[in-house]
């Protein structure tokens, strides 16, 4: 209730269909703005690379686990051998072919932790909270409704022009994002 | 142009309604109450027979030497098996692209990981000494004594405990968006924390999708080699003793395809069912049981062949022992399963060749109950079939099951029934965002080609 | 000649050591009741240091109860032997106790006898158990009830005096057989001092008609002791030389000299039997001919005339019996006297004395056929004796019994209905180890020592004295028989040690002298029975009746024997030779009958004879002659104890008369049956090679074969590498090994319906082969223990390195480390690893526990367990000789299996060593592996049999 | 749409992972530490006893040996408890009517055996031979500790197989004269060179080759 008297913290613009959205973002950015994320019930081809996102962090993670586990899986079956060297039915102490198996399943089991791991630290999740769950009907974003929000401190932001403009940009309509309880801290 | 969007708005809008009012307002709470309740008993019965299984020892079992391995055995390889079919699904025809999948590989998952859990269970409970089983594991004991490495037991201890983890990452990482999706759908406040929790506080931010999609790519062109490890090393634990009938190099891929065919039944009994159950006829369509019996039959042939290789290898290799083992498959103790596996698995099988079966729910049902049960014979007949006589006529014996190793087996069913039913009552058990992205698409595709 | 194990401190027993020996168990001096058997348990659980694998859950800080004084000579946790004997049939099996301290734990031959040359059988091995049975009887008992000693010597010096009044008459005393000297004397002296009294004998499976035999043919009774280390031709007519018995051991040692003799090129071992159904003998023949009872007898005239003995006329043979006959006959022309011709035990003894002259004939008697006075006591009339008995009990001739070492009632033909005439006596003693059937009948049971437990004598079967000393002080409330004897006379002052002085005074001088001191701790006194020379006066050609119906064999069970040893779990549990069949006896049937019956295994059918029948599940027996049943004594024991109701009784079948062989017998299905619990399946061989035959030629070494190609790196050479070679030629499959390993690794039985789903435990098994046609197959005996492959899969197979490979060779079990995957057994080829499904020890009495061999671990529940070249052993040996500073000989450490085997046919050693045994035997041509295509290298190998030569028939 | 988490939400979510990550990561050390602690093993624990012996007194201010009680020690596998007798050899003379001695008095009168409370017990399916071991040199101390120090006796090591492996795979530093086993005191013992060197001269003289000392079949039977 107080907050409506606050300053939004954006404006969040509801589109109707993917093409819209994804048009809308490429404009935006385009127009410089660099502070806004779109919002969408299912992955859309090329929306984040509208908005300029590009990173390969996840692959280098997974290869990282990968390489780790592999140490891991081999280092350890050589490592406990040479330990306590045991003849077993006369096989050599470092049986490679044998080795291999483990190897594989560390290597596995690490790359895919780390991919994963690696996917939710860099979208900072979870994160129960977010000013974006007060917007009227974001509700919808998970079911036909496309968002486009603009931050409040983006360079360009400005609340009559950004609203026109995403107006223009063909959204349905568009509220101000109320203030969050704490500070809104972008998206990277 | 507006009225397609409409179209479509309405079309993502049934899709998510659909899958979410599953978990949020259950249909026909009864049945699924009664449902559940056999399930548990089947539970109570598989906890009783661990529990007499650890009181008084392996003896309360059939096995004896020289068939020290029994059904637990035999099961532990069927359940694993069956498995594979849902990492095969949502992984590999994710990679192919195959949008159909999008239908099937949320509840496909789900049994993998279940199943693997059933099976993953066997192998302790048929230790002689179970509450030593941590001894599998390396870790710094006082003893000084490390796990022995090249024992294709430990190289399941791991692939196995590899699967589980792998399987459980992929499956829950496939599922958030939809839990977020329930979420927003949620009226009742406990749901929506509960699934609020679950979904991570997701909010479907075009960044967001973009790692998710990398990560979920990666996972799945990572699990498909793992599904083949895994069972192939399975196969090890026969494939790499001296035993005739077992140390064949046909083994690792004989069991993979198996596996796989076991899969793609049990899959295939699923959606018949819950496509029924729940009246998911236009998530679940024609098309999707056309494939899954196009899957199944493709698999099912390549496991005919391994039979025939197998008993090619034997016949050609021409080892007195092999021959010996071929000739007690064919007409042994154990023939029933033999027969049981090659009728059970090819024979009906071959109604798939036929459009007009492959999308009749209850003929697929039938046919994936019936391969399901056949390569249960088959593990069976594969383990008993060596063992009950192998190399040496004075250690020639038998094996009778006996009545805790049926209730075990019939048990670990209900383990499985009761997980897969809490799944499908709280969960939202169809990949709602993907059939949307791939209709989107496909919409996109379409206007192109409209120009 | 075999060696003690050096580690092993040969020394004198004194009754002082022992009252210091027996400190162990405080509580076990008076006789222990059945509430105070747990403190038994708890000092010996405490003190004796029971391996157990509990031991992950175990208290680190156990109680411990020291001696109060240590006896001289006891070096704690170390074993000791005495030499001393255990009776088996009225004989002497002259054995050398291990004990841990004071705990007779196991019992091995007595190296340096010449009868048995430190090997063992079956029943010498199982004697151990008889001293910790929980079923014997431990305490005095009236009428059933427990008393105590008071009221039974009262009882007996009453009637002592009531008989020195009357000179003993209407006292009989009735006793089982007896070699002892100082029994013997002590009887002696009480028939004189009651003149009235007479002494009856009745030993269930005895001597009695071999003594007639030669009554016929020499005029008088005497001993016929075949000497087969002399014997280059023996010709069997259904005689068992080589089977169970208390002569197994010294004639199969002989049988086995002689083999090997030949083996080395020395002279002929030839071999030829003439059987109703299989024996040991015959499975080892070279010729084995399946002829009746009646077809054998016939054979028998047949050598006689074909040799020429006195005005025999040859009856008419079949083709098959002629050929057999030439080639018997070419076989004993060539041996001359260096042959002997045997006629089995229970034949009729005019056959068995035509035998005698055959051998007279060869110029064979004092050669390989000793003659000798009879060993056991002669009573008057032998076996008429317990007739005479009951005869005079039915005549009210008897008033006061006393019976020792005796089970008439169980025992005795049912004719004889000896039960009915004990009533018809006023007083009854029964004296024995157990509360059996008999002494349910008698007034007073007054429980005797083991022979491990008691001082005593005895003669072994060449007649060497054998003196019988106390290991342990009796752990019940129990006399010695000697002493109960005195009792009876009213002597209560009796002490044993001095009766059994008394009888060898003369000899030994008192019990202090040195003499006496030497021959205890030798065990028996050199003096062989003297050889009497005697010659055959022809007689009357013997007639021989052929029925064409169907003829029963009543033999010992060759694990149970008479019955008497039915208690003992080791023998229930043993695999019957042929059959592997343990806890029950059969009515062995030929393959030809069953055929014609259509009876399979276990069904039960009705055999009668006249009024007489039976009933018992049938065994298809390959090999037996169609018209021919064997049954089995020792079964349907209906005295409490481990034997009750188990397998059938034949005693019904049996009459004074026909008691032996029944003949006129019909077999009838009742169309029910009964599950038979075997250790081996299937017996019939095929096409596969596990056992081999081989020519004589192949004796000599093969050219050194390079090892075949392997992927693995090859051994660092250290010393010693153990292995183990088992030659089949000589191997009986008398089971001797098996039960020896049981005792001494703690191998546990399971029971009946365990043996039956395949979960025996034997870490040494004897498997059983046919090849050839089921009707007349040829028939194999293969131990098999473990093979200690070099490159083991069931290591490979464990995933939490329990079973590993030892730098010396051993394919190691760790038990404690073992979680029960069972893996290694799915890979073991030759499935000679035993798991335990149950907890089969922890339910063991503590008398069991007792038994137990302490330097090795008693394995829990759900860990896998096999033969491990008996490790304890070896690192015994190892810490002597590094102790010593010297390496370990060749044949000092040996294994339980090998110090057992009665014709050295398992050979244990250092294969590393060139000039070891066993590296002489591995390097015969005739040495093969079993299952080499496997290409796991085993340790254990084996010897092939020897065909017999060209010319001496189709083996 | 309302915010259905309070903003403090993603701390206690973050905090909840954070604490189970650090619960699994302590259980584990906890159980690998119990198992390691003197608590498991007994180690360092005083045992009491029906007599409370001192070895500290005997062993340490009166300076018998440890042979004097422990007779079997070089020639079998156990050490042994000395029986009563042994006892009553010296208190039949000193301390005769010491009220603490009393049981051992009432031991050899009765004959029943005291009851001690085994201080280094292995479990049932080890198998330690002393002989051997006094024979090669390896004294008492290594393995009991200073018995001569220790008023009631304790295990001065965790007598856990690794205790065993640590120096059947190393003898050479704890390898000592044979005919001074019983010698608990080596302080200085590796100061002189010539000591030092004694080890491995022992390993030879004695042919003692640790790849044969780590056989399982060693100890386990």
């Amino acid at each position: 209730m107080a907050r409506r008297a606050d300053p939004p913290a954006g404006l969040a613009a509801e589109f109707a269909d993917a093409e819209a959205l994804l048009r809308a973002a490429r404009r935006l950015h385009e127009s410089g703005y660099r502070r806004f994320e779109a919002y969408s019930p299912f992955p859309i081809d090329g929306l984040a690379e509208a908005e300029g996102f590009k990173e390969s962090k996840i692959a280098a993670a997974t290869l990282v686990g990968g390489f780790v586990g592999a140490a891991t899986g081999y280092g350890m079956q050589v490592y406990t051998n040479l330990d306590f060297p045991i003849d077993v039915g006369g096989r050599p102490l470092i049986a490679q072919p044998a080795f291999v198996l483990i190897t594989f399943e560390l290597m596995v089991l690490f790359a895919v932790t780390a991919c994963i791991l690696a996917m939710l630290l860099l979208n900072r999740l979870p994160k129960l909270y977010h000013p974006v769950f007060d917007i009227e009907r974001f509700g919808l974003a998970s079911l036909d409704r496309f968002f486009l929000v603009v931050d409040a401190d983006d360079a360009k932001f400005d609340r009559k022009n950004s609203r026109a403009l995403l107006r223009r940009l063909g959204a349905v309509n568009v509220t101000p994002m109320p203030a969050a309880d704490l500070e809104v801290q972008a998206e990277p | 142009m507006a009225s397609q969007d409409a179209a479509l708005d309405a079309d993502y809008r049934h899709v998510t309604r659909e899958v979410t009012r599953i978990p949020l307002a259950f249909p026909h709470k009864r049945t699924w109450w009664i449902a559940f309740l056999a399930a548990l008993t089947l539970l109570g019965l598989y906890l009783v027979s661990a529990g007499v299984t650890f009181a008084v020892g392996i003896g309360a079992w059939g096995n004896d030497i020289p068939v020290n391995w029994g059904i637990a055995i035999s099961n532990y390889i069927w359940w694993i098996g069956i498995g594979h079919a849902g990492t095969l699904i949502s992984a590999m025809l994710l990679l192919m692209r195959q949008r159909w999948r999008n239908s099937l590989n949320r509840f496909a998952e789900a049994m993998t990981l279940f199943a693997v859990v059933c099976g993953g269970l066997y192998p302790i409970i048929h230790l002689g000494r179970p509450w030593f089983f941590y001894w599998m594991a390396p870790y710094p004991a006082t003893m000084g004594v490390w796990p022995q490495f090249k024992s294709p037991l430990t190289w399941d201890f791991f692939a196995v405990l590899t699967y589980l983890t792998v399987s459980a990452m992929f499956w829950y990482v496939g599922i958030i968006p939809d839990l977020a999706a329930t979420r927003d759908r949620a009226k009742r406040h406990s749901a929506q924390v509960f699934f609020g929790v679950l979904a991570l506080g997701w909010r479907g931010a075009a960044r967001h999708w973009a790692r998710w999609r990398q990560a979920y790519r990666t996972c799945a062109a990572i699990a498909v080699p793992l599904v083949i490890s895994v069972h192939s090393e399975i196969s090890m634990i026969f494939a790499a003793g001296p035993e005739p009938g077992w140390m064949s190099t046909v083994f690792p891929p004989y069991f993979v395809l198996g596996a796989a065919f076991s899969g793609f039944a049990v899959v295939a009994m699923i959606a018949t069912v819950t496509r029924r159950a729940f009246g998911l006829q236009d998530l679940i369509t024609e098309k999707h049981l056309d494939m899954l019996g196009r899957l199944t039959l493709a698999t099912g042939m390549m496991t005919a062949y391994g039979y025939f290789a197998d008993v090619f290898g034997a016949l050609y290799g021409g080892g007195r022992y092999e021959l010996h083992t071929l000739h007690e498959r064919f007409f042994g103790e154990v023939a029933w399963a033999y027969w049981g596996a090659v009728i059970l698995n090819f024979v009906p099988l071959q109604l798939l060749w036929l459009r007009r079966w492959r999308v009749a729910p209850v003929a697929l049902f039938l046919v994936g109950l019936s391969c399901t049960i056949g390569m249960w014979c088959e593990r069976y007949m594969l383990l008993v079939s060596t063992l009950y006589r192998d190399y040496l006529v004075s250690s020639w014996g038998h094996f009778w099951p006996s009545f805790w190793e049926w209730t075990l087996f019939f048990g670990s069913i209900g383990l499985w029934l009761t997980l897969f039913l809490l799944f499908v009552r709280i969960l939202p058990m169809i990949s709602a965002f993907e059939i949307k992205e791939a209709t989107f698409e496909e919409e996109e595709a379409a206007e192109a080609s409209r120009g | 000649m075999p060696m003690t194990p050096p580690h092993i401190a040969r020394s004198r027993l004194s009754d002082r050591d022992l009252r210091r020996a027996a400190a162990e168990f405080p509580t076990a001096f008076e006789g222990l009741s059945q509430t105070d058997r747990r403190d038994l348990l708890k000092v010996m659980g405490a003190s004796l240091a029971l391996a157990g694998l509990a031991g992950c859950h175990q208290d680190p800080h156990p109680e411990a109860r020291p001696y109060v004084r240590v006896p001289d000579g006891i070096v704690l946790g170390q074993s000791r032997a005495y030499a001393t004997a255990v009776t088996f049939g009225g004989y002497a099996q002259p054995v050398l106790a291990t004990t841990h301290e004071g705990r007779p734990t196991k019992l091995e031959g007595l190296p340096d006898h010449p009868a048995s040359q430190g090997a063992t059988d079956a029943f010498t091995q199982a004697a151990l158990l008889g001293l910790y049975d929980p079923g014997r009887s431990k305490g005095p008992a009236r009428l059933g009830q427990p008393t105590d000693w008071a009221q039974i010597d009262a009882a007996m010096v009453a009637n002592a005096a009531r008989l020195d009044a009357v000179k003993g008459a209407g006292f009989r005393l009735l006793s089982g057989a007896i070699t002892s000297p100082t029994l013997g004397r002590l009887i002696d002296a009480m028939l004189q001092r009651w003149p009235q009294a007479r002494w009856h004998a009745f030993e269930p499976v005895n001597d009695d008609l071999r003594l007639e035999a030669a009554r016929q043919a020499f005029g008088r009774p005497l001993l016929v002791r075949p000497q087969l280390e002399a014997a280059e031709a023996v010709i069997s007519f259904d005689d068992d030389l080589l089977g169970p018995g208390p002569f197994q051991t010294s004639q199969a040692r002989g049988w086995a000299a002689r083999r090997a003799a030949y083996q080395r090129g020395q002279g002929g071992s030839e071999l030829l039997t003439a059987e109703p159904a299989p024996s040991l003998t015959g499975a080892v023949s070279q010729h084995r001919l399946i002829a009746s009872v009646a077809g054998v007898d016939r054979l028998v005239l047949a050598l006689a005339a074909a040799l020429g003995v006195g005005g025999v006329a040859a009856p008419a043979l079949a083709a098959t019996q002629a050929a057999w006959l030439a080639e018997a006959a070419a076989a004993l022309r060539r041996a001359g006297g260096a042959s002997y011709v045997g006629v089995g035990a229970f034949h009729d003894p005019a056959i068995q004395a035509l035998a005698l002259r055959i051998n007279d004939r060869l110029g064979a008697i004092g050669r390989t056929t000793v003659l000798s006075q009879p060993l056991i006591k002669a009573t008057p009339g032998n076996s008429g004796s317990l007739a005479a008995l009951v005869a005079d009990a039915h005549a009210g001739l008897v008033d006061s019994l006393a019976i020792f070492d005796a089970n008439p009632v169980y025992a005795a033909p049912a004719d004889l209905e000896v039960a009915g005439a004990l009533q018809k006596v006023r007083l009854r003693f029964h004296a024995g180890l157990h509360a059996d059937e008999t002494a349910a009948l008698c007034h007073w049971h007054a429980p005797v020592e083991h022979d491990l437990e008691t001082w005593g004598d005895a003669l072994a079967v060449d007649g060497r004295p054998s003196l019988i000393q106390p290991l342990v002080r009796p752990f019940y409330a129990v006399r010695a028989r000697s002493v109960l004897l005195q009792n009876l006379q009213g002597d209560l002052a009796a002490d044993p040690r001095r009766l059994l002085a008394a009888t060898w005074t003369d000899k030994l001088g008192d019990l202090d002298s040195p003499a006496w001191r030497a021959a205890q701790e030798r065990g028996f006194l050199d003096e062989p029975v003297t050889a009497v020379t005697a010659a055959s006066a022809a007689g009357p050609a013997p007639a021989t009746s052929a029925s064409n119906a169907l003829t029963v064999l009543v033999r010992p069970d060759p694990a149970v024997w008479d019955g008497a040893l039915a208690n003992n779990p080791w023998l229930q549990e043993l695999p019957r030779p042929f059959t592997s069949l343990t806890w029950d006896n059969v009515v062995a049937v030929a393959p030809a009958l069953a055929r014609r019956l259509g009876l399979k295994n276990g069904d039960v059918v009705q055999l009668a004879a006249g009024a007489r029948m039976l009933e018992g599940p049938v065994w298809i027996m390959p090999g037996q002659d169609p018209s021919t049943l064997v049954v089995t004594l020792g079964f349907g024991r209906t005295a409490p104890g481990l034997g009750q109701a188990v397998g059938f009784d034949v005693a019904p079948l049996r009459t004074v008369g026909a008691s032996w062989r029944v003949d006129g017998a019909t077999l009838t299905p009742t169309g029910r049956s009964l599950p038979l619990a075997t250790t081996q399946d299937v017996t019939t061989l095929g096409d596969f090679d596990f056992v081999r035959t081989a020519p004589r030629t192949s004796v000599a070494p093969k050219p050194p074969t390079p090892p075949p190609p392997s992927f693995y790196p090859p051994k660092p050479e250290s010393r010693p590498q153990w292995g183990m070679s088992i030659d089949l030629d000589v191997c009986i499959g008398c089971n001797a090994c098996v039960v020896a390993c049981q005792a001494e690794n703690n191998v546990p039985v399971v029971g009946k319906t365990q043996v039956a789903k395949g979960r025996h435990m034997h870490w040494l098994r004897v498997d059983h082969y046919e090849a050839g046609e089921p009707d007349d197959p040829a028939f194999f005996n293969q131990p098999v223990p473990c093979m200690h492959c070099e490159q083991a899969p069931c290591e490979m197979g464990c995933p939490v390195n329990a079973a590993v490979h030892s730098d010396d060779g051993l394919n190691l079990q760790v038990y404690n480390r073992c979680i029960g995957t069972r893996t290694c057994s799915s890979y073991c080829p030759y499935k000679v690893r035993r798991f335990n499904w149950f907890d089969f020890t922890g339910g063991d009495p503590p008398e069991l526990r007792a038994a137990r061999n302490p330097d090795v671990t008693v394995r829990s529940r759900g860990v896998m367990e096999k033969c491990n070249y008996c490790l304890q052993r070896i690192v015994a040996g190892k810490i002597a000789a590094q102790v010593a500073g010297r390496d370990i000989a060749d044949g000092e450490v040996r294994t339980a299996c090998q110090q057992a085997c009665p014709t050295d046919a398992i050979v244990f050693g250092d294969i590393s060593d060139g000039a070891s045994q066993v590296v002489a035997r591995k390097a015969q041509g005739r040495n093969y592996a079993l299952l080499e295509e496997a290409n796991t290298r085993p340790r254990t190998t084996y010897l092939a049999r020897l065909a017999p030569d060209a010319g001496d028939g189709d083996g | 749409m309302p915010q259905i988490f309070r903003p403090s939400a993603d701390i206690w979510l973050r905090a909840a992972v954070v604490m189970v990550f650090f619960l699994v990561l302590g259980g584990g050390l906890f159980a690998t530490g119990l198992a390691r602690s003197s608590y498991a093993t007994g180690q360092g624990w005083p045992i009491e006893q029906t007599v409370p012996f001192s070895h500290k007194h005997h062993a340490g201010d009166l300076g018998i040996d440890c042979r004097y009680c422990h007779v079997d020690v070089e020639r079998g596998p156990v050490a042994g408890i000395p029986p009563t007798y042994t006892c009553m050899t010296c208190h039949s003379q000193v301390w005769t009517g010491a009220p603490m001695l009393a049981p051992v008095r009432d031991s050899l009168a009765s004959g029943q055996p005291l009851v001690w409370t085994r201080v280094a017990k292995l479990p049932g399916y080890v198998y330690f031979d002393h002989q051997i071991h006094i024979d090669r040199g390896v004294p008492c101390v290594e393995c009991h500790g200073r018995m001569d120090q220790m008023p009631l006796a304790y295990r001065a090591h965790a007598l856990e197989m690794r205790f065993c492996l640590s120096c059947h795979r190393d003898p050479a530093p704890h390898l000592k004269p044979p005919d001074m086993v019983t010698r608990m005191d080596w302080a200085g013992w590796d100061l002189v060179a010539a000591h030092r060197a004694y080890g491995a001269a022992a390993m030879k003289r004695f042919h003692i080759e640790p790849a044969k000392l780590t056989d399982c079949g060693l100890c386990h039977r």
